[in-house]
């Protein structure tokens, strides 16, 4: 897994590079939570259009950001998300609370690095 | 029961690398038969679950313990046995529940990810001796229009 | 011995399928360490014909026997070892020969290929038990200047 | 492993896919001498362009491709080989009874489909 960091006043963009699981879910939200942190960022946008694979582990670091930062009033949007990480989304509810923009749409692109 | 047409038993160490290790396995036999990209795909997440329950729950992240995994290929279907002999599991019905975990920052989803994207699960379990999750792929095709 | 870092044992139908599926556990086992795409392709080729000749020679080419490798990787060296349980090699020296093998279309490069790009190679066998091949490769990088 | 034939006069061009070893050594000898018989070829070029991987029991169907043309007064000539295929075609003496051509030679040019 390889992250790429970009922001913007109070927007954190991150691009994923790679498979999500058990493997890296650590580092993956401790590199979250710094750059949040040294950021001071309260909208966290995860591009996925590199990303290949993702299981409840990668899950599980994505729900704790959001929770994170919905405490603060911020936001998660994850953009450029493949059909077969669209299927794990909606089946893990994610569709209802933050905003999912599939390969393509116009909405990945605004955060194309 | 009829014979395997291949069968592939792997035994890993409990260390989170080996969970993707097992997943390129299964991805390798499932593109064996004719898998689709999205089955595949879906093939890797049920295993990924499992082996990851394996470590995390079974065996609380010791790296030092053995996962079993064994991959049986038929005509009709695949079967992925994922066994830990680990700290098992208390009542398996609640443990199925969707969302239900015994770790603060897991979400509960594993179980529900392997029901929705194998054709059939069974989950066998003895408190201090370690769980067996059997999953099923069935194989057989709609014919081409 | 030093623990090993991570090890996998896999056992696997005499099928020439699975030929690649130990090609590709091995090469997805060399990426968690830094190996080069040659020293990665060299590992491969290293594995398919140990596999090979268990399937070939050692089985002679019956899908019902089970060929096993065991994979254990330390700080400074990978070592993997191709276990069947067939025919066994009547001698060793003879078979290690260049250019000399038992079938008629085959080559005699097997084992020759197994010790340019390993870094250490040993062969046990016992007549109608068996054979296992033992292959190293070090990890020891050159320091970069 | 998937198979492109092309042929000119008494040359068969052959386009490989896909990694070379036992799995597929008797399904590439049948159809490379069922093709050299239906065109009555004596010269058998090998596009090795698109191959990943090949280990002794490939070499060994070549070889005995090579054995039966040579016989005839053919020959067998492998282009668009990279590294590590040209180090095993050497390791192996091919080298020596053979035309090899690496990728991005000229020589791979002329018979690329
Ligand atoms: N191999 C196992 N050994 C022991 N307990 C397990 C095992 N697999 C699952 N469990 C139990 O079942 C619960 C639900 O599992 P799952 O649906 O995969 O969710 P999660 O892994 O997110 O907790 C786990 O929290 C754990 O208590
Ligand atoms: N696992 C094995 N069991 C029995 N015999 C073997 C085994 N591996 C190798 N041999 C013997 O050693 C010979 C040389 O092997 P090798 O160098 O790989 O060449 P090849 O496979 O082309 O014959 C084989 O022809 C065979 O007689």
């Amino acid at each position: 897994m390889k992250l790429d960091f970009k922001s913007e006043r109070d927007r954190l963009y991150v691009k994923i590079h790679g498979e999500i699981d058990l493997s890296v879910a650590a580092d993956l939200r401790q590199d979250l939570d710094q750059n949040l942190d040294k950021k001071q960022a309260r909208h966290l946008i995860l591009d996925f259009t590199e990303v290949s694979f993702i299981d409840s582990s990668g899950l599980g670091v994505i729900l704790g950001r959001y929770k994170r930062l919905t405490e603060i009033g911020g936001t998660v949007q994850i953009c450029g998300v493949n059909d077969q990480i669209e299927k794990i989304l909606e089946l893990s509810g994610f569709g209802r609370i933050m905003k999912i923009s599939p390969q393509g749409s116009k909405k990945s692109h605004g955060t194309s690095f | 029961m009829e014979k395997p047409k291949n069968s592939v038993l792997i035994q890993f160490k409990s260390i989170p690398e080996n969970v993707s290790l097992a997943r390129v396995l299964v991805a390798s036999i499932g593109a064996q038969f004719d898998l689709t990209i999205s089955e595949l795909d879906e093939l890797k997440v049920a295993v990924s679950e499992a082996v990851s329950n394996a470590m995390i729950h079974g065996y609380l992240n010791d790296p030092d313990k053995n996962v079993e995994m064994e991959i049986l290929c038929f005509d009709e279907k695949l079967i992925i046995r994922v066994t830990d002999y680990g700290v098992g599991i208390a009542d398996v019905q609640l443990a199925l529940q969707p969302s239900y975990s015994t770790e603060d920052d897991r979400m509960g989803l594993g179980f529900v990810f392997i029901q929705s994207f194998m054709d059939k699960m069974d989950v066998k379990s003895k408190l201090n001796q370690g769980t067996t999750v059997t999953m099923v792929k069935n194989l057989v095709h709609q014919q081409e229009s």
